[in-house]
C-alpha cells in the first residue's frame, strides 16, 4: 500500500516539475499553466510558513517543559515571538507599534551582528595562511588587501590612482572571469540536482 | 509626548541590544544568547504576519470573499492545497501531506532547472561569446588592443575556471594513480584555480567593506546615544 | 548568434535539459560509473566521513544546516543537494549517542528535512531512534536563521557542522561558533559571495560546483555520480561552444 | 458439551461415542465430568476461544506464566526454539565498498555478540544481523551490520527468544510433600496451573491408572501401536492390588482412578491452602551484584557527558587583539568626526555618474519604483549608499512606489523614509508622495509576475488602499510604465532574478533598470552594468559610491558624515590582517611540535 502513495507523490512531483519546466520553453502555450502552478506554489509557501511558525514554538515548548539546559533561552524566544505576532497583527505590518518593534528590536540587532562579523572576517583572513598555507591562499590574502586599500580613498591621503587602476583590473577583469566561470559550474550542478527529482531519482518528499 | 517617550525607550533598548550583541566579540555569555533569543522571537514573528497579511490575507481569502468566482483556478485549489499542507504539522499526520510536499518540489526542482538554464547558461553564455564582439568595440577605435586584451583574458578565465571542477579521472598508464588529463592537472587547473582565488578575494573583501559599514554605523549609534544622554 | 539566441533561447533551453536527461540515463544504464571509483578526491568529503566515524565513536553530534534559501526558488538546487547529504549523515550516524540535527531558515527545508530523517531511520528498521525535533526551522529571516544555528553549534556538542545550501556573507558566524566551539566545518554554498566568506574562514570549503558533488561522494547511489559524469561533458561542450562562438563573432563582426 | 478424552491414546471424541473413534478403546469408564458446566456461562466468543484452547493447548512462550517450575518451562524452551522465526534470507551482496569506508570498517572489528555471554543467554542470542538489502547500502555497510546488533542493545528489552531476566529463573521448585503426592490432590504446586497442564497430568495418571485395572478387558490394539508399547522391563513386576470395588476418584488430577489411597478428600480440602512465600532468598553479594548489573544497563543508552573546552585559549587572546585593533582607531574616527578624507571622485566611476544623469533626466513627478531589498543587517551601509540618490529624486519631484522581495523589506523602507523626512530641510514639510505596496512573495517567481502586471502582483498598498486607481501611479498600467526601476539590492541572487525577470520586459520598452548594490553584491552586478549589451544602466557599489554620489551631488549625507571613519577603517584592516597573518603564521613556526589547530 505505501508503495503505492510513494508512486503517487513521485508522478505529482513528475508532472509538476514537468509543466512548469515546459512554461519556460513554452511560454505562449504553457506560460499560463506555469503562472498558476508557480502562484500556487506560493501561496502555500505561506501555509508552510505557518507550519514552520508552529514546528518553530514546538521545539522551544518542549525544550521548555522537559527543562533541557538553557531553556530560559527557549521561552524568550517563545515570548518575544508571540508579543511580536500579536502587536503587528493588531496594528498591521506598516502600524506604528509593529515598526516600532522592527526598528528598535530586529534593525539594531541585525546591524549588530554584521559590525561582529566585521570581527569575524579579519580574524578569518589573518588565520588563513596558517590553516592553509598554499600559493593560492596567498594569492587570495593579496588580491583581499588590493581590493580593500583600493575601495576607497586612503585616510588622509586621498585618491591614488596606481590603486584604483589595480581596482578596475581586478575587479573588473580577473574577477568577471572567475565569476562567470563559477556561475556555470554552479549552474550545472544545479541543472543535475534538479533533474535528479524530475526523474524520480530523489525524493525528498518522502516518496 | 507619549509618541517622543517611546522613541527614546525604543533608542535605549536598542542601545543595550547593540552591546549584548557586540559583546559577542568577547566570547559567548548569557547577554548575547538572550539577545539572539528575542532577536529569533521578533523576526520570525514579524515576517510570519507580513506573509500571512501579503499572501494569505490579500491574494487569498479577500478574493474568495470580495469575489469568489473570479480566479477561481487560483483560489479554490491552492487553498484546499495549503489546509492539507496543514499536517505536516502533527508529526502524526505528517505521512498524509506528503503529495503536497511532491508538488512543491517538483515545482521547485523545475524553477531550478529553468533558472539555471534560461537565468545563467544562456545569458552567460551570449556575453562570454561578446567578449571578442566588435560590434562592442569603441567606436572610435581607441583602446581596441586593450579592450581585445580584456576581452580575451575575460574568456581564457572564464574557460580554465569552468574547467578546473572536472570530476572524472582515469588512471594515466601502467600502474599510476588515477588522474584527470595532464593538460587539465597541469596547466587549466592551476589556472582556474588562481582566477578563482582572486574571485574570491574581491567578493570577500566586498563582504568585509560591507560589514566595516555596519559596524562604523553601530560605534556611531552608540557613542551617539552616550552624548545625548550624557 | 545573438539574434539565434533571443529567437530560439527556449528550445535550446529544452534541448539543453533533455541532453543533460538522456547522458544521466546513459550513464546510469551503463553502470561504467562504479561510486567513489573515478572521481578525483575532494579533501573536504574525504576529512568529513573521518569525522562522522570520530562523531559516533566520540558520542558527539553532527550539525547539518541547509541554509535560507527557498525550495520553490533559484536556490532549490542547493537545497535539494543539501537534503540528499543530510539523508547520507543520518544513515551513517544513527547509532550514535546523539543522532544528527539539521537546521534551515525556510519553512518548507525544515519540512523536507524532518520527512528525510524519519524516511531514513525507516528505512534503518529504527523509526523509534527518529526525534522530530532534529530537523528544526531556526528563524525566519537569513540573519535570525544564523543567529537560531549558532546556539544549536555552541550547545549540542557537535563534532562536525556540514553547511550545504543557500547562505550569504553572514555564514562566517557559523564557523565562527564552530571554530570557538571547537568542531569541524565543512562548508559549500551556490551563492559564490558565501563560498569566498567560506574559502577563508572554514577549515574545509567546498568550492565553485563541489557542493553539488556531495551525493556522489558520500555514496548517495550511482545516479549521483552519473549525474557527475554529465556535467563533466556538459562542461567541455559549454567550453567548446563559447570558444567557437567568441571566434565566430571576431571573425564576422558579431553575425 | 466436552469431548470426551480417549483413556488410551488421548485423542478427543464426541460425547456420545462409546468407544474411542481412533483406536476403539472404550471411552465409558466413569471418566472425570466437571462438577458444574463451566461452559454455559462464558460468552461466544469465550466459548470458541476456549474450545480452541482445550483442544491445541498452545501457550505463547511470552504468555507462559513467571511461576512454572523449571521441569516445565525447559518444555516452553523447546516450543520456544520451534517458534524461532526462521532466519531471512540472506539479503543480496552488498555493493562493492568505497575504498575509504572499507579502511573505516577495518578498524572496528566486530565481535560476536554471544562469545562471553552466559550459556543459557547466548542460546538465545540474535541471529547476526543482515546488512541492507537496498541498492543504497555502500559505505554504510560497517554501520548497518552494528546497528542492527546494537539496536537489540539500545532496544533494553531482550529479544523475544530471550527468557525475561526474572530471579524466578533461580527459585527452586519447592518439592511436594510426601502426604500431598500421595493425596493426589491439587493442593501442591501444581494447584494453581492451568487447565491444559491439568489435562497433561490427567493423561499421565490415566497411563499409570491403566496397571491398576489390569482386570479391564485388553484391547486388541492394532500391530502399529503394540509395536509402540513399552518393553515388558518397565511392567511393574510386583503383584497389584485387586481395586476393581474400591470407588473412582471425581475429581483434581487423579479423575477416574480407583482405590486412590486412603485419605479423606473432604478434610483435606478443608485445610486452608499452604502459603507458599515468594520471598527471594538471596543474599547480599549477590544483591550488589544484581544492582551493578542494572547500573550498568542504566547507563547504556545515556549519553556520556565530554569534558567542556578551555575559554582561554591562543585563539581567544588573538582574536580579542584583532578586534581591539580594529575598533580602537574606528572609535577614534567617529568620536572625532572629522572631515580629512576626501570624499570619492564620482567621474572615476561610470555609474556613479550613469546614475546621477539618469535622476537629472527624469521629467517632474516622474513614477519611479524603489525595491528595497536588502537585509535589515546591510542598512548602516545601504542607507549611507541610497540616501544621496533618493535624495536628489526628492529633489526632483518624483513620485516612489516602495516594494520588496522580502518579508522585512516594507518596514524597512518605512524606516528609510522617516530617516529622509529627519533631514533638517523636511523636518517642517515631510515626504508624503509615496506608496508602500508591500511585500512581494515568491522571491523570483514573484518578480516574474510583477513584470508581467505590477497591477495584480500588488493590488493594495499596505494601509489597505488600491493606490492605483487614483493618484500618481494612476498612469502606471505595466512596469515599463515607470520612468526608473531602482533596486537597491544586499544579495546577488535577488540582483540577478531582478536582471533575469523584469530586465528583458524594461529592455523591450526601453525603460530603465538601475540598482545600488551593497559591497559584497557589487562585484557580481558590475558585469550587468559594463557588459554588452548593458543589463543594469546605472550602478552605485556600496558606501563608496554613496560617498561618490553625495561629491556629485554636492549634497552633506550619511556618506560624509563617516567617510573619515570608514576609509581608516579600511586601512587599518588592511595593516590587522597583514600583522595578524605574519604573527600567527610566526607562532606556528616557533612552535613546531604542537599541531597547529
Amino acid at each position: 500500500m505505501k508503495t503505492i502513495f510513494s508512486l503517487i507523490n513521485v508522478v505529482i512531483a513528475i508532472a509538476a516539475g514537468a509543466l512548469v519546466f515546459l512554461g519556460y520553453v513554452f511560454p505562449d502555450l504553457l506560460g499560463g499553466m506555469r503562472a498558476i502552478l508557480l502562484q500556487w506554489a506560493i501561496i502555500l509557501a505561506a501555509f508552510a510558513l505557518l507550519v514552520g511558525i508552529l514546528n518553530l514554538m514546538q521545539a522551544h515548548w518542549r525544550k521548555v517543559t522537559t527543562k533541557q539546559p538553557k531553556a530560559v533561552y527557549s521561552l524568550v524566544v517563545l515570548a518575544s515571538l508571540v508579543a511580536t505576532l500579536l502587536v503587528t497583527a493588531l496594528s498591521g505590518p506598516a502600524g506604528k507599534w509593529s515598526l516600532w518593534i522592527y526598528n528598535n528590536l530586529q534593525v539594531p540587532i541585525e546591524i549588530s551582528l554584521l559590525a561582529v562579523l566585521a570581527i569575524v572576517l579579519a580574524y578569518a583572513a589573518a588565520r588563513l595562511m596558517r590553516r592553509r598555507m598554499t600559493w593560492y591562499t596567498g594569492m587570495f590574502l593579496v588580491t583581499v588587501l588590493l581590493v580593500l586599500l583600493s575601495t576607497a580613498p586612503l585616510y588622509l591621503i586621498g585618491e591614488v590612482s596606481l590603486l584604483n587602476s589595480l581596482h578596475s583590473l581586478i575587479v573588473d577583469i580577473l574577477a568577471v572571469a572567475g565569476a562567470r566561470g563559477l556561475l556555470l559550474g554552479v549552474a550545472l550542478g544545479t541543472i543535475a540536482a534538479g533533474l535528479r527529482v524530475l526523474m524520480g531519482a530523489d525524493r525528498p518528499y518522502g516518496g | 509626548m507619549q509618541t517622543g517617550l517611546a522613541d527614546i525607550f525604543g533608542l535605549i533598548i536598542g542601545f543595550l541590544l547593540t552591546l549584548m550583541v557586540l559583546s559577542y566579540i568577547i566570547g559567548d555569555n548569557f547577554l548575547f544568547r538572550l539577545a539572539m533569543a528575542i532577536f529569533v522571537g521578533v523576526a520570525s514573528g514579524y515576517a510570519a504576519v507580513l506573509v500571512i497579511y501579503n499572501v494569505l490575507w490579500y491574494q487569498l481569502i479577500v478574493p474568495l470573499l470580495t469575489n469568489p468566482t473570479a480566479n477561481l483556478a487560483l483560489t479554490i485549489p491552492s487553498a484546499l492545497l495549503g489546509i492539507w499542507l496543514l499536517t505536516k504539522g502533527s508529526s502524526r499526520l505528517a505521512r498524509f501531506g506528503n503529495p503536497v510536499l511532491a508538488f512543491l518540489v517538483g515545482v521547485g526542482a523545475a524553477t531550478a532547472v529553468g533558472g539555471a538554464i534560461f537565468g545563467t547558461i544562456l545569458p552567460q553564455f551570449n556575453a562570454s561569446t561578446n567578449l571578442l564582439n566588435l560590434q562592442y568595440a569603441s567606436p572610435d577605435g581607441a583602446g581596441l588592443v586593450s579592450w581585445f586584451i580584456k576581452g580575451l583574458v575575460i574568456l581564457v578565465g572564464t574557460l580554465v575556471t569552468l574547467a578546473y571542477f572536472h570530476f572524472g579521472v582515469r588512471s594515466q598508464g601502467e600502474g599510476s594513480l588515477p588522474q584527470r588529463h595532464p593538460l587539465i592537472e597541469n596547466f587549466l587547473a592551476p589556472a582556474g584555480q588562481a582566477f578563482i582565488a582572486v574571485t574570491f578575494g574581491v567578493l570577500f573583501a566586498g563582504v568585509y567593506a560591507a560589514a566595516l559599514g555596519a559596524l562604523i554605523d553601530r560605534v556611531r549609534f552608540v557613542l551617539d546615544i552616550i552624548l545625548r544622554f550624557l | 548568434m545573438s539574434a539565434l539566441l533571443d529567437a530560439y533561447g527556449n528550445i535550446l533551453g529544452l534541448l539543453l535539459a533533455l541532453l543533460c536527461l538522456g547522458l544521466i540515463i546513459l550513464f546510469v544504464a551503463t553502470g561504467r560509473n562504479k561510486p567513489g571509483r573515478n572521481l578525483r578526491e575532494i579533501p573536504a568529503f574525504q576529512r568529513f566521513r573521518r569525522e562522522v566515524g570520530l562523531a559516533v565513536e566520540s558520542g558527539k553530534r553532527l550539525h547539518i544546516s541547509l541554509g535560507h534559501g527557498g525550495i520553490n526558488e533559484i536556490p532549490a538546487g542547493s537545497a535539494l543537494v543539501g537534503l540528499t547529504m543530510l539523508d547520507r549523515c543520518a544513515r551513517a550516524a544513527s547509532i550514535s549517542d546523539r543522532p544528527p540535527v539539521a537546521t534551515s531558515g525556510d519553512p518548507l527545508l525544515a519540512i523536507l528535512s524532518q520527512d528525510t530523517l524519519r524516511g531514513t531511520y525507516h528505512d534503518l528498521n529504527a523509526e523509534r531512534l527518529y526525534d522530530p525535533s532534529s530537523g528544526r526551522l531556526s528563524g525566519l529571516t537569513p540573519l535570525s536563521f544564523t543567529a537560531g544555528a549558532i546556539p544549536v553549534i555552541h550547545d549540542e556538542q557537535i563534532s562536525a557542522n556540514i553547511l550545504a545550501g543557500h547562505f550569504g556573507g553572514e555564514v562566517a558566524l557559523l564557523t565562527e561558533a564552530g571554530e570557538r566551539s571547537g568542531s569541524l566545518t565543512v562548508g559549500g554554498s551556490d551563492n559564490i559571495t558565501a563560498q569566498a566568506v567560506l574559502y577563508a574562514s572554514a577549515q574545509e570549503p567546498l568550492i565553485g560546483e563541489e557542493l553539488y558533488a556531495g551525493g556522489a561522494y558520500l555514496g548517495a547511489g550511482s545516479i549521483h555520480a552519473a549525474s557527475l559524469r554529465m556535467q563533466d561533458i556538459l562542461r567541455w561542450l559549454l567550453i567548446a561552444l563559447i570558444l567557437i562562438g567568441a571566434l565566430f563573432k571576431l571573425f564576422t563582426g558579431g553575425g | 458439551m466436552t469431548d470426551i478424552l480417549c483413556p488410551v491414546c488421548g485423542k478427543p471424541n464426541p460425547p456420545e461415542a462409546e468407544t474411542c473413534q481412533f483406536c476403539q478403546a472404550p471411552l465409558k469408564t466413569s471418566a472425570f465430568t466437571p462438577d458444574f458446566d463451566e461452559e454455559s456461562d462464558l460468552p461466544d466468543w469465550l466459548r470458541s476461544l476456549n474450545a480452541d484452547q482445550n483442544a491445541f493447548p498452545v501457550t505463547s512462550p511470552a504468555e507462559e506464566p513467571s511461576n512454572v517450575p523449571d521441569w516445565l518451562s525447559s518444555i516452553g524452551g523447546e516450543t520456544k526454539e520451534k517458534e524461532q522465526p526462521p532466519s531471512e534470507a540472506p539479503a543480496e551482496p552488498a555493493q562493492e565498498q568505497p575504498d575509504w569506508l572499507t579502511d573505516l570498517t577495518k578498524d572496528q572489528p566486530v565481535e560476536p555478540l554471544s562469545a562471553d555471554l552466559p550459556v543459557w543467554l547466548s542460546e538465545q542470542a540474535p541471529a547476526p544481523a543482515t546488512p541492507l538489502s537496498d541498492e543504497k547500502q555502500d559505505w554504510t555497510d560497517g554501520w548497518t551490520s552494528g546497528e542492527q546488533a546494537a539496536e537489540q542493545q539500545a532496544e533494553g528489552e531482550p529479544s523475544p527468544s530471550v527468557p525475561a531476566f526474572t530471579f524466578d529463573a533461580f527459585e527452586e521448585p519447592e518439592k511436594p510433600t510426601a502426604s500431598e503426592s500421595e493425596s493426589g490432590d491439587m493442593e501442591g504446586p501444581l494447584s494453581t496451573l492451568p487447565d491444559w497442564v491439568a489435562d497433561v497430568t490427567a493423561e499421565e495418571s490415566e497411563a499409570e491408572g491403566g496397571e491398576d485395572e489390569a482386570a479391564l478387558a485388553p484391547a486388541q490394539l492394532p500391530s502399529w501401536l503394540e509395536a509402540m508399547r513399552p518393553a515388558e522391563s518397565d511392567q511393574p513386576s510386583t503383584p497389584t492390588e485387586d481395586l476393581s470395588g474400591a470407588s473412582a476418584e471425581s475429581s483434581g488430577p487423579l479423575i477416574g482412578l480407583r482405590g486412590v489411597l486412603s485419605a479423606e478428600p473432604i478434610n483435606i480440602r478443608m485445610r486452608r491452602a499452604a502459603a507458599y512465600s515468594l520471598k527471594l532468598r538471596v543474599t547480599d553479594e549477590q544483591k550488589q551484584r544484581v544492582a551493578l548489573l542494572e547500573q550498568l544497563l542504566a547507563d547504556e543508552p545515556k549519553p556520556k557527558a565530554l569534558p567542556a573546552a578551555p575559554v582561554i585559549t591562543a585563539q581567544y587572546v588573538f582574536r580579542l587583539l584583532i578586534a581591539l585593533a580594529l575598533l580602537l582607531p574606528v572609535i577614534w574616527a567617529v568620536a572625532s568626526n572629522g572631515r580629512l578624507t576626501p570624499l570619492p571622485d564620482a567621474s572615476a566611476r561610470p555609474g556613479v555618474m550613469a546614475m546621477y544623469n539618469l535622476v537629472e533626466r527624469l521629467p517632474a513627478d516622474a513614477p519611479v519604483l524603489v525595491a528595497f531589498d536588502y537585509e535589515a543587517g546591510y542598512s548602516g551601509e545601504m542607507d549611507a549608499a541610497a540616501s544621496a540618490v533618493l535624495e536628489h529624486l526628492l529633489g526632483r519631484g518624483a513620485s516612489l512606489a516602495l516594494v520588496s522581495t522580502s518579508a522585512t523589506g516594507p518596514a524597512l523602507a518605512e524606516r528609510f523614509m522617516a530617516n529622509l523626512n529627519q533631514q533638517p530641510e523636511r523636518v517642517n514639510n515631510p515626504y508624503t508622495n509615496y506608496a508602500n505596496l508591500g511585500y512581494i512573495p515568491g522571491g523570483s517567481i514573484g518578480l516574474y509576475s510583477l513584470a508581467k502586471s505590477p497591477r495584480q502582483s500588488l493590488p493594495y498598498d499596505l494601509q489597505g488602499v488600491d493606490v492605483w486607481a487614483s493618484g500618481p501611479l494612476s498612469s502606471v498600467n505595466g512596469i515599463a510604465d515607470f520612468s526608473l526601476v531602482l533596486v537597491l539590492v544586499s544579495d546577488p541572487e535577488t540582483a540577478r532574478a531582478w536582471v533575469e525577470q523584469v530586465g528583458p520586459t524594461l529592455r523591450q520598452d526601453g525603460a530603465v533598470l538601475a540598482m545600488v548594490a551593497s559591497a559584497q553584491t557589487a562585484p557580481l552586478v558590475q558585469p550587468y552594468f559594463s557588459g554588452n549589451p548593458r543589463q543594469v544602466e546605472a550602478l552605485i557599489s556600496g558606501l563608496a559610491g554613496g560617498g561618490a554620489y553625495e561629491n556629485a551631488s554636492a549634497s552633506n549625507g550619511p556618506a560624509r558624515r563617516v567617510w573619515d571613519a570608514y576609509s581608516l577603517g579600511l586601512v587599518v584592516s588592511v595593516f590587522v590582517i597583514l600583522v595578524g597573518t605574519a604573527l600567527d603564521v610566526t607562532y606556528k613556526a616557533l612552535l613546531p611540535g604542537k599541531k597547529g589547530k
